[in-house]
């Protein structure tokens, strides 16, 4: 399909490109007002976010997030093949990421299952909640805590359809080096989740000291 | 360009050539019609607002009938109307006329666009009615949480409206960073571009922000997670905190093109440059980013700190600053000029007066102690209609009376437009001036009753409401005639130099035939200026 | 020249000093405003008339000078500055009774507004306030968010489920000033008014006392006043909730040591927390006590307090302070 | 170039365990502030070498810059509200 109205396949090109960032912008905005909501609350709750954060599954947390830097990487890596004109290799790669991805998922399903069976739901609600003494502070860290790992988790979920569906157009020789371009805005777009990710690890893992 | 293709849709003006179009032009178009309708729609609730407040006590409708009809009104004025009139309908059209491109960067993801807003407007109106939302526009917990009513349809809406918006300000920003034509450099950009500009950046930061807060709403609702909740830790201020985020740049999304307007047409029918295009630039672009620090000015007296309290006043004196600039190079553009009073310049010069006003009084309640008692009273309703209706809706009718001509290739009967100009200024400050002194008095917003003594300046506002909505209604009528069977324009009625009076009127489908002629500025009023040559020939 | 201006401008007599300031920046801004407003205003008339449009001519070009638009930015700044200053320190004011002022407890609920005074009594809609002297309101919601407003006093203050607000004035007038409702709380937002009766001195120790003044009595007409003296007042009321809900189990009233930190002569005193801060057991320590009584362990003790937030209604917090408070005045052996 | 890649995720694992590693020394309220600086500097490393901010055009880092500082304003300027509550 070609767009008449660009003068050029590299403005097109260009055009996609800082279209994609400004989106990946606003998908930051929608983080935001959740990143002021955990501010506000810690500040309120020092001691019941440090407990809550004590509680999580630290070491899941962890994986996962090796499993999400590892899977930037391939994805990088993927598109540095497709660039280099190697679709093959390019594919490989962009599989491995969407293999990471699964396993991402599966690990936080397994972390949530976790907490679920802890008694330990969204929005005070479990029987966790009633064995506490201070529960406000505690109820709101972890309906924080499913809202936004929950978000996160719904991004992944469309970042790997997004590079099942680069997969799938690599696989058919659809994607080529020449639209190289449609490959980065998908890596772009899978990068963002992995930052998101970095900065909830913390967030809900690690800080868990007298804060 | 591929051959034939373009001109043959060109003619096509069946239904589904319109529907299925990718032409930023007639996607433009739609979103005023829808727009404009959007308008009609929250006059209406407006005047069965004012009715109901011509007598004290209850008249024509019960109290939560007047709690859901200012819901109503707020929700489609703000949503379906002001957020995307002007940048969705005028910016469509003529952005990249204005910046020589043949098409916005994503036309498909426009029209995408186009739909979601439709959509969102369905949703969030059969919502209102079917669900009888009363917690006004604002949604504020606990009692939104807790209200009777159902709220999740609206705000689901509210939701997809949002998403419309984030998408329209991507599409622009793309398209003013790669589309320009060759030897349009940022600082040659025509004023309007510069604020729709700011406008997109305004509207993909903080859109996203209201977005999640109506969902944790919704998700309190459907699912009693109760994030705002104060037995659960929560705290509802904070929602005020996310929602005046969103809320108060989206008073900058509603005015600055607005003021793009005014900047392009004070030139034109001035013909002169602009007092000063450097200051016009940086004082949107000083809105554009300070406007997001200020949002807190909305709760001095909502249990925020005193730390908080005075940080937010500060910063909210700082954006004053810009817009007092643009008036000043507004009225300085007049200087020298070559100035005819015809109906847009009218506009123009409303927008200036009621604008003036409704800024200052804005600093007056951006000041701490004097907010304290006009937070919340029909003062700041006052004040807010002086920049949304005296601000925005003359900027609109400001644009519609000078691109009709551009839209149509026809134009308006001249001695009409003042007439209607004059009504509409005649009419706004009936309604308005008396509502100043009512929240002086003391009168409480979204009162559907009033204490007796409140009585004359209610029904003085009411009346001004008729005078208003007669005007409008006297608007719509000739404007549609004009459209019909108004005298043909030519390409360059005006005689202005804006770069989108450079094609013809209107435009072919690509926007130009051949190469855009971009050489001479779009404010260039000099000896030999082409806006002067065409005026001429006629 | 201000009653004037006030007649002009709608606004109703204030009933305070800090109202009467508020009003001169007021005059000042609006006067300011017109003033810009007129000079903005017939500079354009002159303008538009002296380059009306004569024939299609070309016009020169004009730059303005970067000076100007800073200088006049600047000084305006300046002047907005100025008034945030003024209006700040006007505002601080409105939360700043000194120590000793009259306490009283309101409490809003859709859609009336309730008030308490420590000596027991309880009333719904009537406000009596005493002149002269600085009175602190402490404000809480039961369910939404209410504000109240007493145009008189240019004073406004919302009322928050789960905290407590205040606001503090210092009433000059004898009077009855209305009160209302500012933000939306559902079908009779509009209804829900108030009005502030600014008493004498001596009515005022009459009403607090369990009397009812003269000035009141047609005010009070039909409202369910309860008896001070049968209840033993507010302290009496809180000691009650504090039997009820358990505190008594770990807290001592008398000194002597328990699970938890003795309440005799805690009221006010400062306090050692786990960490080494130290904080003065005022009522903002002990609201967050109630609600995380963890987040601030008193040194010396185990975090085993539950957290009471939904066990306790605004009211019954409000009686359990009053208690403390009394016991604040005992020192602590 | 390629090592470009292999370097950012080596230090991106090793910034990962080291942040890990300070989350068991007891800082106190120093805790925070280092697991975000750590994860500051490790979004960083993936925005300028994974997503070739430093070779993009000035918008595009000028988006992300301004983004995260808006954010920041915002999450700051709330929490600072209800820390300085009286």
């Amino acid at each position: 399909m070609s767009e008449a109205h660009f003068e050029s396949a590299e403005r097109q090109a260009d055009a996609a490109r800082l279209g994609m960032w400004a989106f990946l912008v606003s998908e930051v905005f929608l983080f935001a007002g959740l990143f002021t909501l955990y501010g506000a609350y810690r500040a309120a709750w020092p001691e019941a976010f440090a407990e809550g954060v004590r509680h999580g599954a630290k070491m899941l947390g962890s994986l996962n997030t090796v499993i999400l830097i590892t899977s930037s990487f391939a994805v990088a890596s993927s598109l540095r093949a497709l660039q280099e004109d190697r679709p093959r290799v390019a594919l490989r790669w962009l599989l491995g990421t969407l293999a990471l991805a699964l396993g991402f998922l599966a690990v936080k399903a397994v972390e949530y299952h976790g907490h679920v069976h802890e008694g330990i739901l969204p929005g005070g609600h479990g029987h966790h909640f009633a064995t506490l003494s201070a529960p406000a502070g505690q109820a709101a860290f972890f309906t924080l805590y499913y809202v936004m790992t929950g978000l996160h988790a719904l991004h992944v979920v469309a970042g790997a359809a997004v590079l099942a569906w680069l997969a799938w157009r690599l696989h058919t020789g659809a994607l080529d080096a020449r639209r190289a371009h449609v490959l980065s805005n998908g890596a772009l777009y899978w990068h963002l989740v992995d930052c998101v990710w970095i900065v909830l690890w913390p967030l809900f893992y690690l800080t868990g000291g007298q804060a | 360009m591929s051959g034939r293709t373009p001109d043959a849709k060109a003619a096509d003006t069946g239904l589904k050539a319109w529907l299925t179009t990718r032409d930023h032009k007639r996607i433009g178009i739609m979103f005023l019609v829808a727009t404009t309708a959007a308008m009609a729609l929250g006059g209406v609730f407006a005047l069965l607002l004012r009715l109901e407040l011509l007598m004290p006590g209850e008249t024509i409708v019960d109290p939560m009938t007047y709690n859901r009809l200012f819901t109503l009104h707020g929700v489609t004025m703000v949503w379906l109307f002001m957020i995307p009139v002007i940048p969705s309908g005028f910016g469509n059209y003529l952005l990249p006329i204005m910046i020589g491109a043949r098409d916005v960067a994503f036309p498909r993801l426009n029209l995408a666009s186009f739909y979601i807003y439709l959509v969102g407007a369905a949703i969030t109106l059969a919502g209102m009615y079917f669900g009888a939302a009363d917690t006004g526009w604002t949604f504020y917990v606990p009692y939104s949480t807790t209200s009777a009513a159902a709220l999740v349809p609206v705000l689901l809406g509210v939701f997809t409206l949002g998403w419309s918006s984030v998408l329209t300000g991507i599409n622009f920003i793309a398209t003013v960073h790669t589309m320009r034509t060759e030897g349009l450099g940022w600082m040659r950009m025509p004023l309007f571009v510069w604020t729709v500009y700011g406008t997109s950046i305004i509207q993909v930061l903080v859109t996203p922000v209201l977005g999640m807060a109506l969902m944790l709403i919704g998700f309190d609702r459907l699912l009693d997670w109760g994030i705002f909740d104060p037995a659960r830790g929560g705290d509802p201020v904070l929602y005020q905190h996310l929602f005046w985020f969103y809320s108060h740049p989206a008073v900058y999304i509603m005015i600055l093109p607005a003021m793009g307007v005014i900047s392009d047409v004070v030139c034109a029918f001035a013909r002169k440059n602009p007092f000063s295009y450097e200051a016009i630039v940086w004082s949107t672009m000083g809105i554009t980013f300070v406007g997001l620090l200020t949002w807190g000015h909305h709760m001095f007296t909502a249990g925020m700190s005193t730390f908080g309290a005075g940080a937010f006043g500060i910063l909210s004196m700082l954006v004053a600053i810009f817009s007092a600039i643009k008036v000043f190079t507004w009225v300085g553009t007049l200087y020298k000029g070559s100035i005819a009073l015809d109906t847009p310049l009218l506009y123009v010069l409303a927008f200036l007066f009621l604008f003036i006003f409704g800024g200052m009084t804005g600093v007056a309640v951006a000041t701490t102690s004097l907010d304290v008692h006009w937070h919340d009273t029909y003062f700041v309703v006052a004040h807010f209609h002086f920049i949304m209706v005296g601000g925005t809706i003359s900027a609109f009718l400001a644009a519609l009376h000078y691109w009709l001509p551009k839209l149509s290739g026809r134009r308006y009967p001249e001695r009409l437009g003042r007439l209607g100009a004059a009504g509409v200024f005649v009419g706004f400050n009936l309604t308005f001036v008396p509502q100043f002194l009512l929240g002086n008095r003391g009168m409480p917003r979204r009162y559907f009753d009033y204490p007796p003594a409140m009585h004359t300046l209610n029904a003085i506002s009411t009346v001004g409401s008729w005078v208003l909505g007669a005007s409008m209604l006297f608007i719509a009528s000739y404007l549609l005639r004009s459209l019909l069977r108004g005298e043909p324009a030519g390409d360059n009625p005006w005689g202005a130099a804006g770069f989108e009076w450079r094609t013809s009127s209107p435009p072919p489908v690509h926007n130009w035939t051949g190469e855009p002629p971009f050489e001479r500025g779009a404010y260039d009023y000099t000896e030999g200026s082409p806006a002067l040559e065409g005026a001429r020939d006629e | 020249m201000s009653d004037l201006l006030r007649q002009l401008l709608m606004l109703p007599d204030p009933a305070s000093e800090a109202a009467r300031e508020i009003d001169v920046l007021h005059f000042v801004v609006l006067g300011t405003t017109l003033v810009g407003f007129l000079a903005v205003a017939c500079v354009t008339a002159w303008w538009l008339w002296r380059y009306r449009r004569r024939g299609d001519r070309p016009t020169e070009r004009v730059t303005g000078s970067r000076r100007l638009e800073l200088s006049i930015g600047g000084a305006l700044l300046t002047l907005f500055v100025g008034w945030w200053v003024v209006g700040f320190l006007q505002y601080l004011d409105l939360q700043d009774a000194p120590e000793g002022a009259e306490e009283i407890y309101v409490t809003g609920k859709q859609w009336m507004w309730k008030f308490a005074w420590p000596s027991g009594r309880a009333v719904v809609g009537v406000l009596p306030v005493p002149v002269d002297r600085d009175v602190r309101l402490v404000l809480t919601s039961r369910d939404v968010v209410h504000s109240f407003f007493v145009p008189a006093l240019r004073m406004k203050q919302d009322a928050l489920p789960g905290r407590f607000t205040r606001l503090d004035f210092r009433a000059d007038r004898l009077g009855t000033y209305p009160v209302y409702c500012a933000e939306y709380c559902g079908q009779s937002h509009a209804r829900m008014g108030a009005t502030v009766v600014v008493l004498s001195a001596e009515d005022y120790a009459d009403w607090v006392a369990g009397r009812t003044p003269a000035t009141l009595v047609p005010l009070l007409k039909g409202r369910e006043v309860p008896d001070v003296a049968a209840e033993g007042g507010l302290a009496a009321e809180g000691r009650r909730v504090m039997q009820r809900v358990g505190c008594l189990a770990c807290h001592s009233l008398d000194g002597s040591p328990s699970v938890g930190p003795t309440l005799l002569g805690l009221y006010g005193s400062e306090v050692e927390l786990q960490g080494g801060e130290r904080v003065v057991a005022d009522s903002d320590y002990l609201t967050r006590a109630l609600r995380d009584p963890n987040g601030q362990i008193v040194a010396g003790y185990d975090p085993v307090m539950p957290s009471f937030e939904e066990q306790l209604s605004a009211e019954e917090r409000v009686a359990i302070f009053e208690a403390l408070r009394a016991l604040g005045d005992e020192e602590a052996p | 170039m390629k090592r470009r890649d292999v370097g950012a995720f080596v230090a991106l694992l090793t910034l990962t365990g080291l942040s890990l590693g300070a989350s068991y020394v007891p800082l106190g309220a120093w805790g925070m502030a280092v697991a975000l600086g750590f994860a500051a500097i490790k979004v960083s490393v993936v925005a300028v070498v994974f997503m070739h901010l430093a070779r993009s055009p000035r918008a595009e880092a000028l988006f992300a810059l301004g983004a995260v500082v808006v954010v920041a304003i915002l999450v700051l300027l709330a929490a600072a509200d209800v820390m300085t509550r009286t």
